[in-house]
């Protein structure tokens, strides 16, 4: 049985581990769209913070691909997939076919259709390579921009602040609303801000960019007009399910599945935060953002995939960590 | 004085008749049984000042070489012959003309040149010569007359020649040269005693006599050859006069081309198609086909170059021989280029192994360059050539149904001969090529695939020893000194070792006609058999010698011997002589 | 075409095969319900000729400068730029607007007139298309419209910051300068009054639409606030006085919700949430529609039903939804257990419309010379589907009432040299539509969109393949040289053993695996950017390129 | 310039489908694409399809240069020989097996250059064979040298200061060698280069198909458009049938004129060995 794995982040990773422990005769092929060995995404603003070094930010190893007889194809996506005669194609056209598939291609900053035909000024700060540019550049950068109410945004003004970079940040309401616990936001993250010395403007939206020189002026729905040497704006975080335009895997934001982490289709699984899934708690479709969820719902996946029957519980996980404290995510208030 | 062997030479100038008078005479010799070698040696022009001699050597028994030395001299031409007094031996004759020439120095008169010890006859030829026909053309016939009376020849038999070699011509013709042979006979007969007699068996059968051109001619014809394409170079054009008459007889065709380039390529298209086809040419047509060579080479296709080898480099010496295009013929191409080189040493043998070349070249689909020489080709020699009609070995091998599937034109075998179909021919197509190609035959520049095809095509020649014409050991077996030669030298050489045995030094000699490849197994226990070992060859490179050195690794006595003029066998039997004297020390 | 060499054979075909291939090769073209010659359009545009370009869809939708606003854009759903790995589809929509912005002008044909008289009753679409081909013909026509207006959907159904008044006004102008005569405020009210239109004239066209909402049935609905979409629209278009809103809650994915959605936006609400049962895939809306309301602060709730109307004294206060399940089918289940409530004071129901049910009497068809035509025969679609329909039945008409035998499509194919295009128009991005700041869409009558200035467009309008143009290699002629495939800027020219022809009609070639193979080298219409290189290649100019038009001739 | 419909291509396939049945070996033509060989190569294969010569019967031999690699694309019999001499492995192979069809193919500096001298030969000799000249004025496979052919004045590596040397017009030549068939043919028209093959195929005799081949890689005087500018067609009234008038004719410059410029029948060098090999054959049966 040959089990394709579209997306090396820790949801792939882990399942393509799940399966091999279960089954070692199952052939696993696991595709990453980055370059880079499969790494640590929260850990990347430690990284351009220089707290730690590039070998910690790395969660597996050539080793651990060769030792798991797991095939790791790196820097390769897909196009498209065909359900019905159970193929992927690689963007270079490559045909494969699968028995199983998971998707598990997480989400990726989106920007909106405002912000849109600005996104070649705007920072993206994502990947692994966005970080090595970052730190390449940012030494030269004094005052940076920030837009959108993410918990990585959170994560990136903290470290703009320990690299004592000028921030203004712009809020799209009267405070900024991080998709965390309320009292602990309240307590930690607004002192923080203020401690830091961000500046912070309220009720206004990021509306224009314009690029002079090196510099870029930044102008909000409330005109007002900042000079600024690096724009890092989105809107919010989206699920990569590009691939699936043509199929009919049901999908709302994300992929919809089942609490066996199925899809709609026969064989095809989605894990991670490309994945949503109706919680019975919420009463609502929820996509389980974060890093312990993509790595449970990917052994959920993997067991399913390797025939052992797993059931994915929802239950909160998420913890993020600001200045070494734990903070809870608001996911099931 | 009484013969059992004689040599005369008729030396004039271009026009003097010089060679009709050798045919008759050499005619005459077979017709009676006599075992004759007839040399011409003229100069390239046609007429005018040129010099040319021609030497009849002939005898009761085998001649092998031209001997050394003359017994007459027939001088047409009186400053011309001077020269060749001194090949006189002792006891030996000149006839010259007496008729009262205009004014001629003493220093060119050929009369006052004759030394004691020789005996000279002067014969008005001019005046017999116009006596009988008319005209001066005739000497040769009056002094032919005088020669038969002077060695107590039988005279029917030159008579009957006479009548023969002049019928076409008309009985006029045949009348006046029969008035002039019976004038200088009568002339003689009244004018000098007999003071020498031939001996001879009167009862020998009548001699086959044929030069090598004509053996190669004929033993071409006789397995199979149906196209020839050349370009007329002394001394192999007689070739091509010779297919030229006789292929359309057997529906086959000669074709004068442009030039020895348009020759091997017509040769090589003709080939293509699956008809034993030649050519025949000299050093200088060799140098410009070296490039359609490479070509047959590549290509795998079969041909056989006659090279009747003549004095070099460049023009060189159109009508001298030499033993000098061994190189070019071994090593003449660009590239590793390997082909088939042959050599024979005689009549006989350019009749065998034409056949034998033309047996490889089909079978192995690989040129073959048959090295004869103007000495061997030019030659009258009597020999016993049994005829050997439709003699075809082998021929090209053809491919099973079950290769004709996907056929390859250069399949790979174990032989490294593929199987071949040629135009016309149903089931399969192909291109050849002289660029570098795989299997199919089509291009292909990669080194593995160059590897492998160079490989094949050497392999051919590991394969082809097998049929190989077998090495013949001669002379004493348990000799010390080995004797190598190749090609037209064999019979002076051979003559020399006889020489040598009669003085009490044994030799042996290892006789090959083949130059490449080799038995490569005989020559290396030969040669580890022999304590000294003499290469002969007309050179002055020892091109030969080079070759035995490389392959043997053996240290040869070289002796070369860049003459013009035929190997003599007394200096042979002098070289050995002192090897043997070296040998002995 | 400028560019066409005089005297040259100007073919005229009737094949089916060449008719297939307009289908097929020009996906634009043919999604467009009412066949708008789009290629021929942009390509004026792309060479700045505005007025030729109007023209061109004056004469084929009738209605260019509304059409180019809120087209429902089927073309370019289809348009080829938008195919796998092509990028994104040509902003078809936006460079008719282009047209009709830079090249409106006086639209005046010679009619000579028949003396035949149609009654057409209703002035929406699909009646002023009818009344349009009719009067072109030379019928004498007259418009029964029930509103002080003519325009019908396009007047009150939608938004005035889509579709500005004065360019309905001019629209519906162009076609009354035609000699069509309109009578507003004329409601059909009674069989009778039908009867006296059939005497009056020779034929009479229903165009009567769907000005009706769809309702349903859940508990609730007579609270004060809950409205229904055309209503709504009605109301706001029509400047009625609305209750102030707050919190507006709109159920429904089709365009009239997003237009209340948007309107809401406009009339001050704050929180606006639109719900749908399925998910944002499966709106008709067009994605820009979507990114404006997105752009607007509107929030989307998908996979819900609603279940019931909360209120509180007679008021709405908020809606009770259950949330959706999708099955494999394609259908959806509720999911029960899952009800929750969304706060609102205005709910507007928009999930469609139907056709008023006010024909009395017998039945009447085509026999008694009386049609029906636009959202009333084919219930509620789009405007260019009214416009095609309408455009239908007036050829119906015409051919009834001037006996013509049949309508033939003969397909016009004129040599050209060169198509004009070049490889460079392909990295030309999608031109993006200027928007006006989002602090000014809250001005009711303010449109949006501002329109490509001219030299957006010429860019956009390069960007377009030029799908009707058809490359094709002259088999006989052709050296199989290859010189095509080595300038090709894309896979576009194949070595072909054979052409296949699907069902359809489409020839596509059947790649050779190998060289013995090779029957034809064969032009890829699918693939083929226009660029023309191989046409300039060719050293034995065996290509040629020619381009297809299609007409539709009367046969009598 | 003429529309082509749907209808057209389908109708043109069918018709390809019938003449290119087996058309070429499995071997993409080495040339450059649009070069003038593909036409020549073409207009072979349409003529031998035409006269339906055997696959087995037909040898095609070239020498080197672009044109040397005919013998790889063809169903057939080829010899890829060595630099101008195919002529003379031509003439062998008529003679030793007269039964075959056989194409000598070369370009200017192969026909008029190196195997110059070979021309008048195969010429005089009359055989029956067909020699395509494909004249490119530039020797290409070398990557742009100027050719027996090329221009006064022409540019190239080897002449940077300008070619000093005259042209040769090979469609004179092979009229005063005493060529029975010469035609000259333009590889833009690929209809009249078929025929003109098939018709030098049929004739009984040496023919000379003299092609205007246009490089377009390297030869930047002498193109399709340059050729295209001058070439002409005979008077109507032209009767291929004049040795002295078709000299002026393929001498003219402007135009430069294409097709048949002389066809003579007289017998052929196997007609002759057919005629000695019967008068042998009643000599010795007398």
């Amino acid at each position: 049985m040959k089990c394709v794995i579209i997306g090396a982040g820790i949801a792939g990773v882990t399942a393509a581990e799940t399966i091999k422990k279960i089954n070692q005769d199952i052939d696993v092929v696991l595709i990453g769209k980055e370059q880079y060995l499969p790494y640590n995404r929260y850990r990347l603003t430690d990284y351009l913070c220089n707290v730690i070094d590039d070998t910690q930010l790395y969660f597996t190893s050539f080793d651990f691909f060769k030792k798991n007889n797991i095939k790791y194809r790196n820097g390769e996506y897909i196009k498209s997939i065909n359900p019905a005669e159970k193929t992927i194609k690689y963007y270079h056209n490559e045909v494969m076919g699968y028995d199983k598939l998971l998707i598990a291609t997480g989400g990726s900053q989106h920007l909106g259709p405002i912000l849109k035909p600005f996104s070649q000024y705007i920072q993206s700060y994502y990947t692994l390579q966005d970080i090595l540019l970052l730190k390449k550049f940012l030494p030269d950068i004094k005052h940076c921009v920030v837009y959108g109410e993410n918990l990585s945004n959170l994560d990136l003004l903290a470290g703009l602040c320990n690299l004592d970079k000028k921030i203004t940040y712009i809020i799209k309401g009267e405070k900024a609303r991080f998709p965390l616990l309320k009292e602990e936001f309240e307590q930690d993250v607004h002192y923080f801000l203020k401690n830091k010395g961000i500046q912070c403007i309220t009720n206004d939206k990021l509306v224009n960019i314009k690029k002079e020189k090196k510099k870029f002026t930044v102008e909000t729905l409330n005109q007002k007009i900042i000079k600024t040497d690096i724009v890092f704006a989105w809107d919010d975080s989206k699920p990569n399910i590009s691939l699936l335009e043509g199929t009919a895997i049901h999908k709302k934001t994300g992929i919809l599945v089942n609490q066996y982490m199925e899809t709609s289709e026969q064989d095809i699984f989605a894990a991670g935060d490309c994945a949503e899934i109706y919680h019975p708690i919420l009463k609502n479709y929820w996509i389980n953002f974060g890093w312990p969820n993509a790595r449970e719902q990917g052994e959920i996946a993997g067991k399913n995939i390797a025939g052992e029957k797993a059931l994915y519980q929802i239950h909160e996980t998420l913890t993020f960590h600001l200045e070494g404290k734990p903070i809870k995510a608001r996911w099931w208030e | 004085m009484n013969y059992k062997e004689l040599t005369v030479r008729f030396c004039g100038i271009a026009g003097d008749g010089i060679v009709s008078s050798s045919r008759i005479i050499s005619g005459a010799c077979a017709d009676a049984g006599l075992h004759v070698m007839v040399n011409d040696i003229y100069s390239a022009e046609i007429r005018g000042l040129g010099k040319s001699t021609s030497t009849i050597r002939f005898s009761g028994s085998k001649v092998y070489s031209m001997g050394d030395g003359i017994n007459a001299l027939v001088g047409l031409a009186q400053q011309e012959s001077i020269d060749e007094i001194e090949d006189i031996r002792e006891g030996g004759s000149v006839i010259y003309d007496s008729s009262s020439p205009a004014d001629i120095p003493e220093t060119e008169s050929l009369a006052s040149h004759i030394p004691p010890e020789v005996n000279g006859y002067g014969i008005p030829l001019k005046t017999l010569a116009n006596q009988a026909s008319g005209s001066n053309r005739g000497r040769n016939i009056v002094s032919m007359g005088a020669l038969c009376h002077l060695y107590g020849l039988p005279k029917t038999i030159f008579i009957n020649q006479i009548e023969k070699i002049f019928k076409r011509k008309g009985d006029k013709v045949v009348e006046s040269n029969l008035t002039a042979f019976e004038l200088g006979y009568e002339y003689c007969q009244n004018q000098y005693p007999l003071n020498n007699l031939f001996v001879m068996d009167k009862k020998a059968k009548p001699l086959q006599i044929i030069s090598g051109n004509e053996a190669v001619a004929h033993g071409a014809m006789d397995c199979g050859l149906k196209f020839f394409a050349g370009y007329p170079i002394t001394p192999a054009t007689k070739i091509m006069e010779i297919t030229a008459k006789e292929l359309p007889k057997l529906n086959g065709w000669t074709i004068q081309v442009e030039d020895e380039i348009a020759a091997i390529g017509a040769v090589l298209g003709a080939s293509f198609t699956g008809t034993r086809a030649m050519t025949a040419t000299a050093g200088p047509g060799l140098s410009l086909m070296s490039e359609l060579i490479n070509l047959s080479v590549m290509a795998e296709i079969s041909a056989v170059i006659v090279n009747v080898q003549r004095g070099g480099p460049a023009t060189g010496l159109p009508t001298k021989v030499e033993q000098g295009d061994l190189n070019i013929s071994l090593y003449g191409g660009a590239g590793d280029s390997p082909r088939v080189v042959m050599a024979p040493t005689c009549s006989k043998d350019c009749y065998t192994s034409i056949q034998a070349a033309f047996d490889l070249a089909e079978k192995y689909q690989t040129p073959v360059i048959f090295l004869s020489d103007l000495f061997l080709g030019q030659r009258l020699e009597t020999d016993d050539i049994k005829r050997n009609i439709n003699y075809k070995k082998s021929t090209r091998i053809k491919p099973t149904r079950q290769q004709l599937k996907n056929y390859q034109r250069y399949a790979l075998t174990e032989d490294g001969v593929s199987p071949l179909i040629v135009p016309g021919e149903d089931g399969a197509f192909y291109s050849i090529t002289g660029l570098a190609h795989n299997t199919a035959g089509n291009p292909n520049f990669e080194s593995e695939v160059h590897l492998t095809m160079t490989q094949k095509r050497f392999r051919k020649f590991k394969s082809m020893v097998k049929d190989l014409p077998p090495v013949e050991i001669i002379g004493d077996a348990d000799a010390d000194i080995g004797i190598a030669c190749w090609g037209s030298t064999y019979g002076a050489i051979f003559e020399g070792m006889q020489i040598a045995r009669h003085n009490g030094v044994k030799t042996k000699m290892i006789k090959s006609i083949m130059i490449y490849p080799q038995d490569e197994e005989s020559f290396k226990t030969f040669f580890a058999s022999c304590k000294k070992i003499i290469v002969f060859e007309m050179n002055f490179q020892g091109q030969y010698a080079a070759l035995l050195k490389s392959t043997y690794n053996i240290k040869p006595v070289e002796v070369h011997i860049p003459s013009v003029d035929p190997v003599s066998p007394a200096k042979i039997a002098a070289k050995i002589m002192e090897v043997n004297h070296e040998l002995t020390q | 075409m400028n560019n066409q060499t005089p005297g040259v054979k100007i073919e005229k075909s009737t094949d089916i095969l060449d008719r297939k291939w307009i289908d097929i090769n020009i996906p634009c073209r043919a999604a467009c319900p009412i066949m708008t010659d789009v290629p021929g359009y942009i390509k004026a545009i792309s060479e700045g000729d505005y007025e030729t370009a109007y023209m061109i869809n004056r004469q084929d939708n009738v209605l260019p400068s509304i059409l180019g606003r809120i087209c429902s854009r089927p073309c370019e759903a289809a348009c080829r730029h938008g195919w796998d790995g092509l990028g994104d589809p040509l902003a078809i929509c936006f460079l008719k607007r282009s047209a009709a912005d830079f090249g409106l002008r006086e639209f005046a044909p010679v009619i000579k007139p028949n003396h035949k008289k149609v009654c057409i009753i209703g002035a929406g679409p699909a009646g002023l298309t009818s009344a349009n081909d009719l009067a072109l013909k030379g019928y004498d026509v007259t418009i029964l419209e029930q509103f002080e207006e003519a325009g019908g959907m396009l007047r009150f159904g939608i938004p005035r910051f889509r579709l500005p008044r004065d360019i309905v006004e001019n629209d519906i102008k162009s076609i009354l300068d035609l000699g069509v005569k309109i009578k507003t405020n004329t409601r059909i009210e009674s069989a009778a009054f039908i009867k006296e239109l059939q005497k009056q004239n020779d034929a009479v066209i229903l165009a009567g639409g769907c000005m009706l909402p769809k309702k349903l049935d859940i508990p609730g609905l007579d609270s004060k606030g809950v409205t229904w979409g055309l209503d709504f629209m009605m109301d706001a278009n029509r400047d009625r006085l609305l209750s102030p809103m707050q919190k507006v809650v709109v159920v429904g994915g089709g365009f009239t919700s997003v237009d209340c959605t948007r309107m809401a936006h406009r009339l001050g609400a704050k929180d606006i949430t639109l719900t749908f049962l399925f998910t944002r895939d499966d709106m008709t809306v067009g994605e820009h529609e979507l990114d404006d309301m997105e752009a607007e602060g509107i929030e989307f709730v998908f996979l819900v039903s609603p279940a019931g109307i909360e209120s509180e004294n007679g008021r709405v206060t908020g809606v009770k939804f259950v949330r959706n399940f999708i099955q494999k089918d394609k259908s959806i289940k509720t999911i029960p257990g899952s009800e929750f409530v969304i706060e609102a004071d205005t709910v507007v129901f928009a999930i469609g419309q139907e056709e008023e049910k006010f024909l009395p009497g017998e039945k009447l068809t085509a026999k008694d010379n009386f049609f029906i035509t636009g959202d009333f025969r084919t219930g509620a679609s789009t405007v260019i589907q009214a416009a095609a329909d309408g455009r239908k039945i007036a050829r119906q008409v015409h051919q009834k009432l001037s006996n013509i035998k049949e309508y033939q499509d003969v397909i016009t194919i004129t040599p050209v040299k060169e198509t004009g295009r070049v490889r460079d128009y392909d990295f030309i991005p999608l031109q993006p539509m200027d928007k006006i700041p989002l602090t000014e869409r809250s001005q009711k009558e303010k449109e949006v969109d501002t329109g490509f200035p001219r030299e957006k467009s010429v860019s956009e309008a390069k960007r377009c393949y030029l799908c009707h143009f058809n490359f094709q290699i002259d088999i006989d002629r052709c050296i199989y040289c290859l010189a095509c495939i080595d300038v090709m800027p894309v896979d576009c020219i194949k070595m072909a053993k054979d052409i296949h022809i699907t069902d359809d009609g489409n020839m596509y070639p059947v790649p050779a695996e190998n060289w013995e193979q090779v029957q034809a080298i064969v032009i890829d219409n699918n693939k083929c950017i226009r660029c023309g290189n191989c046409v300039r290649a060719c050293p034995v100019d065996c290509i040629s390129i020619s381009q297809y038009t299609l007409d539709i001739i009367e046969k009598i | 310039m003429n529309s082509l419909n749907k209808r057209a291509v389908l109708e043109g396939l069918e018709r390809a489908k019938i003449k290119n049945k087996s058309k070429w070996r499995d071997i993409l033509p080495t040339w450059c694409p649009g070069c003038g060989h593909f036409t020549a190569l073409n207009g072979l294969y349409e003529a031998a399809l035409d006269l339906k010569i055997p696959e087995k019967n037909f040898v095609v031999v070239s020498g080197i240069g672009c044109s040397g690699r005919f013998p790889f694309f063809i169903k057939g019999f080829g010899f890829h020989a060595l630099h101008g001499r195919a002529l003379p492995i031509a003439t062998g192979i008529k003679i030793a097996n007269p039964e075959l069809t056989v194409i000598v193919v070369g370009g200017d500096g192969d026909g008029v250059g190196i195997g110059g001298g070979h021309f008048p030969h195969a010429v005089r000799n009359n055989l029956d064979i067909t020699y395509i000249l494909l004249d490119n004025s530039i020797y290409g496979l070398t990557k742009g040298q100027v050719s027996p052919t090329s221009p006064v004045g022409m540019i190239s590596g080897t002449t940077p200061y300008g070619n000093i040397a005259r042209p040769i017009n090979p469609t004179t030549l092979a009229l005063a060698y005493g060529a029975t068939f010469v035609a000259r043919v333009f590889s833009r028209e690929r209809q009249d280069v078929s025929d003109l093959i098939k018709q030098a195929l049929q004739h009984k005799g040496f023919s000379l198909i003299h092609d205007l081949s246009p490089c377009v890689e390297f030869n930047r005087l002498i193109t399709y458009k340059s050729w295209n500018q001058v070439v002409g067609k005979f008077p109507e009234d032209y009767k291929a049938d004049n040795r002295t008038l078709a000299l002026q004719y393929a001498e003219s410059k402007e135009p430069v004129y294409l097709g048949l410029f002389l066809k003579e029948n007289i017998p052929t060098f196997n007609d002759h060995v057919k005629q000695i090999f019967k008068k042998i054959d009643s000599t010795e049966k007398s």
